[in-house]
Parts: structure tokens; C-alpha cells; sequence
């Protein structure tokens, strides 16, 4: 009995700081990502949600190959 | 005349038992409820009709190859249906106004101490003597704090499946009776001047910060709490769906077909828990009981914290959008500018409140996670 | 060389049967009726290109992993495909002409004549030596006289498997040829001027009765008969969220997404049931002569019925609605009216025998849920 | 072949008289309702199918605990 | 402080891989791919987001009981998942352009040499010692010159399930890279006075063609490569059942609602084998490699099939045409048509292409049922 | 690895003559289909996509039962 009481206020406690600390942490990300989206507008404007795709020279896909080739060598070494 | 007799011993009068009936009238309640009392009738209509179901005698409905313990199999017991309603969920919810004002998430955070001290309510049940309750069962319990269907019967599904059954009926009651619960609570911590406070008017938000915010908090979830991931995770597979605009087909399903299809099992599903010798129960009671004071501790909570922010805030805050931190989206947030209007009519609360309405959600999945991560048996 | 005999033999053509010949002859005839001669097509088409599919050789599509057998262990040998077309089914029901004149119950009663009859049936075809039904087959091949697709494919599915093709196809065969089985055995049955009774003019049925009635009726059958529980159940849910119109997304999507979802499954999963040596057997001929004279039964017995009632009765009752008890909803109703019609252009009994319709639905479940208590191996 | 023959009579027969007595049984019973609706509806408006939530001081899910409560009470005594 | 110590253990910070985290951004850049480049986002969203469920450390998600891995177990293991993605996509499939000029259904043959020379191209990069694909293995990545997703999918959960979140990956970027790949090959094989070649108007195709073109492929494949018969037959059902008129209600679910759910469910099955140590590895970059090569190929022999059909035949058609068929619906014939514009701004191809597009289709199909015939272990 | 190779040379000369055969006799069911479907368009007109479903006195059901008892019979000789 006192061991589900003691484990009840460990998790209640522990709970309640991780919910804060989980939506203080969420504010400042936000806050930080809604900055960086004001920042990046102001330079260009996202292509987001255009209806025509669009396309460019260098695929984005060489990316993936790049980051898997580094990662292989990096492990071989 | 043995026929007859074989007849008579396989009707459903000669094999109702008492408890059977008491239960066919509790789903019969519960269809009263939603239909005439309009309580969450998405779900209560389901779970009080497979609830009579579950309760014919003499066929095997909710049990054995019974079509309804099959859905319970299929989508309840694993978790899926509750996850996808959750999925359908993010792709009809807007953060616009949780991403214009971040700091209400607080509030978020704050109402879900109705979790946390229900559960410890439910431990004090014990000490007491009423109950036996284990601590996954208390934080089952607890979990209808949070105010939020899905996530309640998620939980529930993990660390106490047996109790199921009440709990999800508990929470989309109370879910139901936030107008009369919430109201009384409110006017009493708040001053008459608090609750005319008129909040700056939001900025509009761009629609790339709506496509990102779903990705930042998973990833938060990811590095933090991932207990809670699939649940998140669902809820934010859902809204960016929804927000990227480049898959307008599917998030139509989610929000629609699919969504109603997981409701329509997952309603059934919950009823096949309503089973006499599972619901017919003190312990019932007892989670009825603390459900309720869940609901109002985190109204309280949710209100209090807004008037602690607002001692160190400039821009105030009005606290009646603290109760709309616990969830039960959107019925709080509309409490809580209905309470607003009553103190001036020209103050529309609402889009405020869907702030921390939303951050609610939030916040009960993130307790959730650390339940499931800490508490499982 | 070598390589190309493997292929050789790896071809359809090499290691096709002429029983598999044949079965696909009676898949693409399947598709003819239902595509030509719009014969209940939103089965039969599924159920006819399944079967194709079922008989191709060299690959496992019906059977093994294959995605057939797959959708049909899923929610053909478990019931969950026909329960849901039937709850999709009640979500379109309107129970309003039954309430406004119940007495026509008895008509949907008396057509069941031709399931009991068509039992007797099979049974005497094993007298005279010609087959060896045992008792549940002969129940599963008299439920064809219900008129009812689903309640006949979930009947078969519990009492004989083996047989469900070929019940299935003489079910939807036969419900689609109504038109040309019923009209004359009415018109043999009844006199001019009979066919000339004008009914009187329809109550309107108040809201509150409509949602109350899948309650009542579920309720009768959890004390009288459980064994029909399941898919009167599922029937009624469907029906109180169409009635009740608090639920409407789910009541629109019982009624189209899910319905033809489930539809898809269901025909598919009664396709791959028509492999060539459950099919290719005598048997077959007599379950589809049976289920001729089940619907000429049931058409004779609802008529006659309806002229017994006008004996006892002051309010008369035009005798042609009686051959709308066999179900086959609505067609049946429709033939109703139109030989009604020929006799007296201004006569419109369409309303009227959607009454006795909607009753044969009930009364073949009711039926169905004796047959499943009793006859159960 | 004798037995097949005697069982499938009696569940013929059998059969029918549950069809008939069933829907006899509905008959009534829907009579019953329906009049009971009728005069349900002279003496108040049922607010059935309203868009806006009825709420009152006595929330009837008290009811669910009420009936468990009596039932658990009646039990042990 | 040992609880927090717990604690911090249970965060995905102290849990999170170096592999974990790659394969996190890889997730993120299929998302970005697919929201802000729009590669094919129906398929990359869920995969995408999928992939990263599947790498947050220290929750089941994609493996054990998690969600994700019940979704892969339901329906991708089992092939389920991509046949119904297979059978919408029929019931959107128009065969009136390839009706009316069935000898285009050679370009859509000859575009399938990108399939078997990429298998090719894999058991060549055994031979050089980089990998050591098996057979099986090698047939699966071929698939992805097919530039079908559904028929990638389904082979490769046959034949190689260890490659398919390699395989899913490549087939969808390649088919959205397709407006980058082809043009340079097609220019490259053509005249300009080729690509100014205007083709004859087509015919108008009466509907009863349409509605047997189904059953004759169908029935063909049957006889001559019934491995194809799963997919090709779920894909001729739904077209089936589009062009028949008279089921219009399960045309349009399986258009919507049921597509719309598969393709959900399907794509984060996908995800779920987007794991570190099968992904992170060396074969995914041969894997990459060979589809680019798969596609360009494809395009080529497509063009060269056209330019050496106009040798032998009066009525010439415009080899641009011959790229469409890779498949890639309906993107390359978009491309054949942009790129013919750019020589003749009056010479419209798109109905022109149309036909080899879907061929391509079909083309795939036989080329997998050969696959999984012949390769598989 | 000579056995891989050879067996990959096997499959794909084999894969595409299948593909090729394939595509080619789908080509000539397709214009014989579609040249009977105009003959018999000129004939009569097809009632396909009717909504008013057809009915005759003899229904097409008895054709399986027909074809059924002629396998049997020819089964059974
Ligand atoms: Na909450
Ligand atoms: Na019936
Ligand atoms: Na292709």
C-alpha cells in the first residue's frame, strides 16, 4: 500500500514537470520555427502548395545517395 | 413439447439474468443520452447499442466469434481504431491559434493536473479501503482527465483493458457535460473584471508555419517522450495531411470516410466491454465518481494558471480560456466564450480559447506517453 | 528449350480443367446477367468476376494466401461482410409505411412459407434418393426463399459453407428474375376485382416511433429468438442512426462508403467460392430448382394470407402486396405496383407494400435466427 | 433418413409458428409504442433530433450511478 | 533522481542512433519532396512520415505490436494493400485511347525492356563484386522500370520484401523525376521533323468495347500468364466495374473512399520498412542507381519500338509517344506531349499517348507475373 | 555466379518475348473484339447501360443449370 501510494505521487509529480517541461520546450520550438519562417518569407517565397510541381536540375533524390554514401564511408572508417 | 420446451430454454427471457438487464437499460440510457440529451452521440450511439448487444443472452455477440468481440480483436485490443479516429482528428484541427499565441499552451499543460490527481485519487480510494485499484489501473483512471475520447480508450486498451468499458463511457460523459461542469467553477476563481479581460487580436498565421508545426512537435515527441508517438503521431500524420494541401484526397478521407468507419467500430467495439461482471462494479462507481472530479480540477487548474501568467505578462491573458485547456475540443472552447459573453457580448472568447483547447489535446497525449512509458504493468 | 516447356506449362492454357473451363463460362454468364440484364449487378458483377478470378489455374487467388481467400477468411467465414452490407442495408431502411399499418407484419410472416417449405424440400429430394442433405444444408437452401442476399450468405456461412455459392447465386438470381417469378402465381391467386382493392390513405409516422421502432424490434428478438440477434442487431443499428439524426456522417457512411466497401469484399469473397468441385455438382441443380419453387412459395403464401386477413377484416387489404412479404426489397414491392396498376392505372400500392416488404426483411432474419439455434450441426 | 425427415418438420413447423408469433408479438408491441408516442407528444414536444444540446441541473448519467449502486447494494444484502 | 534518471533514459535523446537520425532526415527530405517539389505526395507523404514513426527510438511502432507494423502485417506482407490501390486505380483507367489504336500497346511492350535489362544491370553488379543480390532480388528491383508503384510494391513484398522500402522509394521519386529523365533521351533519339509528326485523329471507341476490353485481358492473361493474374485482374475488375454503368456507386468508392484508405494504410506500411540496417545500406544506393537506368532505358526503347514501327507501317506514329510507355501515368504522356509542343505548339499527343501509357501498365503487369513465376526462391 | 548470370539472361530474353507475345495477341483479340462488337453494333444496337433492367420469358438463369447438368451428364458417360 504505501508503495503504490509513493509510486503514485513519484508519477504524478514526474508526469505533471513532463507535461510542462514537454510544452515549454513546444513554445520555444514554435516560437523559434514561426522566426525562422517570418525570416525565410521576408527573403523568398515558399513554394508551398503551388499547383504546378515544380522541378529543378539537381534532384533532391541525389540528396538520399549523398547522405547514405556518407554515412557507409563514415562507418567503414 | 420437448421442442417447445428446448424453444423456451433458448429464448432471451429464460436466460436474461438480472445483471444482463440492468445493463440493457444502462446502453438504453446511454442511446437516450446521446439522442434526446445530444451527449457525444458519434460515440455514445455505437458504445450504448453494442452495449444491449453485448448483453442478449443466449448468442455470442461481444464474446467468443461474436462479430462484435471480432472488431474488439481487430481494432480495439490493438489499438488501431482509437488511433485512427485520432489520425482523422488532426486532419480537422486548425492550430492557427495555438501557432498565433504560443504561450496559451501553457494552459494546455496546466489543466492536465485533472490527470495526475485523479490518479492519485484513485490511489486514495485505496488507502482508504473503497478499492483495490493497481497502479495502471489508477492511471487509466486518471487518463479521463485529459478530456479527450481517443486518447482515454487508448490508454485504457494498454494498462487496464478490463476497465475500459466505464472509463470511455466516464469520459465522453463528462466529455458531454463540460456546459455544466465547467461554468460554476469558472465564475468562482475568476472576478468579474478578469472575465471582460478583451485579448490582443491574433496574427495571421502562414500556412508554411502550419505545415511545420505538426513535424516540430513530432520530433519533439520523438526526442522526448515517445511513448506518446503513436499517438501524436497519428494526430500529426492527420493534420499535415490536412495542411500540406498536396494530398487533399486523403486528408478528405481521413476526416470523413475513414474517420467514421474507425467511429463506427470503435463505438462497437467499447460496447462489447459493457459486459455485466465487468461493469456492474463498485469500481465503476468509483471511476464515475473520480472522472468527474478530474473534469473539475483541471477546469481549475487550466483557470488558475492563466491568472498566475498574467502576473508576470503584459499582454493578459483572459483566465475563462484556461478551462478550455482541458480538452474535450470543441465543446470547452465554446464554454468558455459563452461564459465570456455573459460578462460583456461584444468579448468573443472563442478563437482564443481554441489555443489552449488544442494544447490540451497536446498535453493529454504527452501524459499519456509518460503513463504508458512508466506505468505498464 | 528446356525453359520454354517450363513456361509451356506454367501457361493457363496447359493447366486449365474443363471444369475450370466451364466455371469460367458461368462467371462470364454471371457478368452478362448482371451487366445485360442488370441483375442485381452490385453483387453479381463482384460475385461473377471472383469467380472468374477463383478458376484461373496456376496461381492461388481463392485459395492458399491468395487475396480472395484472404478477403473471404477475413469477412465471409467470420460474417462480418453480409452483418455490415445489412447494417448498411437498415441505414436505408424507412420503417414508415410498416408503422403506419403494423397489421401488414403478418404478411412479411406468411411469406416465410417459403423458406420452411423449401427445407422440406431439400429434404424430400433426399427421399426420393436424388441428393443427401443433411439438416443444416437443407435449412441453409430453404433460407434462398427469404429473398434476402445477405441474411442467405450469413446463414450459409454458419450452416454450410460448401453450399454458399451456389446459394448465393441462386439467392441474387432469383431475386433479380422477381419480375418475371411472381406475377403470374398473383395474378393466378387473385380476382379482378381484388387486384382493384384501393387501401386507404397512410398515417404520417411520427419521428419518435421511427427511432423507437429498431429499439423495440431489437429488444423482441433479445427476449424471443437471440439467435437472430446478430444481424437483426447490426439491421437496427444501421436503421436508429439513419432515424435518429444526430449522427448523420455515420448514418451517410454506414449508407455508402462502408456499404459498398463491404460490398466489393463480399461479392469477391462469395466469388472465390465458386471453384468448379464445390460448384460443378448436382447439388447445385437442386439448390436452384429449390430456390425457384422457395420464391413461388413465398409469393403464394404471402398472397394467400392477405386474402385470409380480409376475412377477419374491415379495412381490406389489396392481396397483391402480400407477394411483397418474400423481401427482395424493393423489387418486390415494385412488382406489386405494377400488376396493381394493370388492373386499375390509378391504384398505386408502392407505399403500401413496402410495409409487408420491410417485413419479409425481418421476418427472414427472425427465420434465419430459428434455423441457426436449431438446425446447427 | 426417417430422423431428417421428423427433425425437418419439426423445425418446419416450429419455424413458422416463431415467425408468426414474433411478428404477432411486434404487431402489438408496435401498436403499444405508437400510442404511447401519441400521447407522449399531446401532452409535451419531444426534442428529439434539436441541433442545439439540451443541458440540465441533473445530469442523468447520476442515473447510470444510481442503478449500480442499487444493484451492487441489493446484492450484498 | 532515479526516477529521473529513468527518465532520461526513456527519452529518444539517449536512445537516438546516428542510423535512427539519418533515416529521420531521409523521412523529412521524402516529405519535402513530396509537399514543396511534389513528387508523387499521395504515395511519399505517408511513406515518408511513416519512415519517421518507424526510427523514433524506444517505442514499437513499426515493429512488434506497434501500428505501423500491424498495418504491414494487414495488408502489405499480404499483398492486400497494393491490389486495391491497383484495383481504384483501374476503375480511373480510361482504355478508349489504346482501343483506338491498339498497336500502340507495342511502345507500352517495348518500354518494358527497362525492366529486364535493370535486372540485368543488378546480377552485372554482383559480377563486378559491388553486391550480391539474389535473383529474386535483382527481378524486384528491375520492377522499378515498370514506373507502376502498385505492381513495384506488390513484386517486391513477393520477391524481396528485405528491398521494398529501397524499392517503394526509388519507384515513386523516379516517377515524379520523370518530367527530368525523359526529355533529354527523347530528343536525343528523334529528328525534329519525328517529333513534328501529327497522328491521325482517333476513333471514337463505342462503349460495349469498353466493357469487354477488361474481360479480354483478363481472360488472356489467364490463359497465357495467370502469375499476372492477381494484379491484372483486381485492375481489370475495377475497370470493370467503371465502365460497366450500372455499378456507379462501388466505381466511385473504389475511385474514393477505399482507395483513399488503401493508399493511407499502404504508404505507411512503406514507412515501416524504412528501418536503418535495411535501408542504410550499401544496396540502397545500387538500388537508386539501377532505377535512374531502369527509366531511362525504358524511355529509350520506347522511342526506338515507335521509330522502327513507322518503317513498316503507313500511318506513322510520333515516336515521343513511345516514352509513354514506361507507365508513369499520367505523367509521361503529359511529358510526350510537353516535349511534342516544343516542336510543333499545335500538335497536341496527350490522347495519342495516352494509349502506350496504359499499355505500359499492362506491360508491367505480364513482365511481373514472369517475375514472380519464374524468379521467385 | 555463372548460374545467376545465365539464369538472368534466361529470364529477361524470356520476360520480354513473353511481354512481346503478350501485348501482341492482346493486340489481336482487341481488334477482333472490337470488330465483331461493330458488326454486331450494325445489327442491332446493344442494350447495354440501360437503366431500365430487361426481362424475357426465358430466363438466362436456366442456361447454368443447363450447363451444369450437360457436364454432369457427360461426366457420368
Ligand atoms: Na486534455
Ligand atoms: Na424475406
Ligand atoms: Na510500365
Amino acid at each position: 500500500m504505501e508503495n503504490i501510494l509513493n509510486q503514485g505521487f513519484g508519477l504524478a509529480l514526474f508526469g505533471m514537470i513532463t507535461v510542462f517541461s514537454f510544452l515549454t520546450l513546444l513554445i520555444i520550438a514554435t516560437r523559434l520555427m514561426s522566426f525562422l519562417v517570418s525570416r525565410l518569407d521576408k527573403e523568398q517565397d515558399l513554394p508551398l502548395a503551388n499547383t504546378e510541381p515544380l522541378q529543378e536540375n539537381h534532384p533532391p533524390i541525389t540528396v538520399i545517395m549523398a547522405a547514405i554514401a556518407h554515412y557507409l564511408s563514415r562507418r567503414q572508417s | 413439447m420437448n421442442q417447445l420446451w428446448t424453444f423456451w430454454q433458448n429464448t432471451g427471457m429464460y436466460q436474461l439474468s438480472v445483471e444482463q438487464f440492468i445493463m440493457i437499460l444502462i446502453g438504453l440510457l446511454l442511446l437516450y443520452l446521446a439522442i434526446i440529451k445530444q451527449f457525444e452521440p458519434l460515440l455514445l450511439i455505437p458504445i450504448g447499442f453494442g452495449g444491449i448487444l453485448s448483453n442478449i443472452p443466449g448468442v455470442d455477440i461481444a464474446v467468443g466469434n461474436g462479430v462484435l468481440a471480432q472488431f474488439s480483436a481487430m481494432g480495439l485490443d490493438t489499438g488501431i481504431f482509437p488511433l485512427l479516429v485520432f489520425m482523422g482528428i488532426g486532419a480537422m484541427t486548425d492550430f492557427g491559434p495555438l501557432l498565433a499565441n504560443p504561450k496559451t499552451m501553457l494552459l494546455g499543460a496546466a489543466a492536465q493536473f485533472g490527470i495526475f490527481s485523479t490518479l492519485l485519487g484513485a490511489i486514495a480510494m485505496n488507502e482508504i479501503g473503497m478499492f483495490d485499484f493497481t497502479l495502471p489501473q489508477a492511471a487509466a483512471i486518471g487518463i479521463i482527465g485529459g478530456a479527450d475520447g481517443p486518447t482515454a480508450i487508448y490508454v485504457s486498451s494498454v494498462l487496464a483493458p478490463e476497465l475500459l468499458g466505464a472509463i470511455a463511457v466516464a469520459a465522453y460523459s463528462y466529455m458531454a457535460l463540460v456546459p455544466l461542469i465547467q461554468p460554476p467553477i469558472m465564475k468562482a476563481l475568476t472576478s468579474q473584471s478578469e472575465r471582460k479581460i478583451r485579448m490582443r487580436v491574433m496574427r495571421e498565421v502562414p500556412q508554411t508555419e502550419k505545415v511545420l508545426f505538426p513535424l516540430v512537435l513530432l520530433l519533439l515527441v520523438a526526442l522526448i517522450v515517445p511513448g506518446a508517438a503513436p499517438l501524436l503521431g497519428m494526430f500529426c500524420f492527420g493534420n499535415l495531411m490536412k495542411e500540406c494541401r498536396v494530398v487533399a484526397r486523403l486528408s478528405d478521407t481521413a476526416q470523413n470516410a475513414l474517420i467514421n468507419i474507425a467511429t463506427i467500430f470503435l463505438g462497437l467495439s467499447v460496447g462489447s466491454k459493457l459486459v455485466a461482471d465487468e461493469f456492474l462494479v463498485g469500481e465503476t462507481l468509483g471511476i464515475l465518481a473520480l472522472g468527474i472530479v478530474a473534469f473539475g480540477i483541471g477546469t481549475m487548474t487550466g483557470v488558475l494558471m492563466a491568472k498566475l501568467m498574467n502576473l508576470f505578462s503584459k499582454n493578459k491573458i483572459n483566465p475563462l480560456i484556461g478551462a478550455a485547456g482541458v480538452s474535450a475540443v470543441p465543446m470547452a472552447a465554446r464554454v468558455a466564450n459563452k461564459v465570456g459573453i455573459e460578462s460583456d457580448p461584444d468579448n468573443f472568447l472563442i478563437m482564443h480559447a481554441m489555443g489552449p483547447n488544442v494544447a490540451g489535446v497536446i498535453g493529454s497525449t504527452i501524459a499519456a506517453g509518460v503513463l504508458i512509458q512508466f506505468a505498464a504493468g
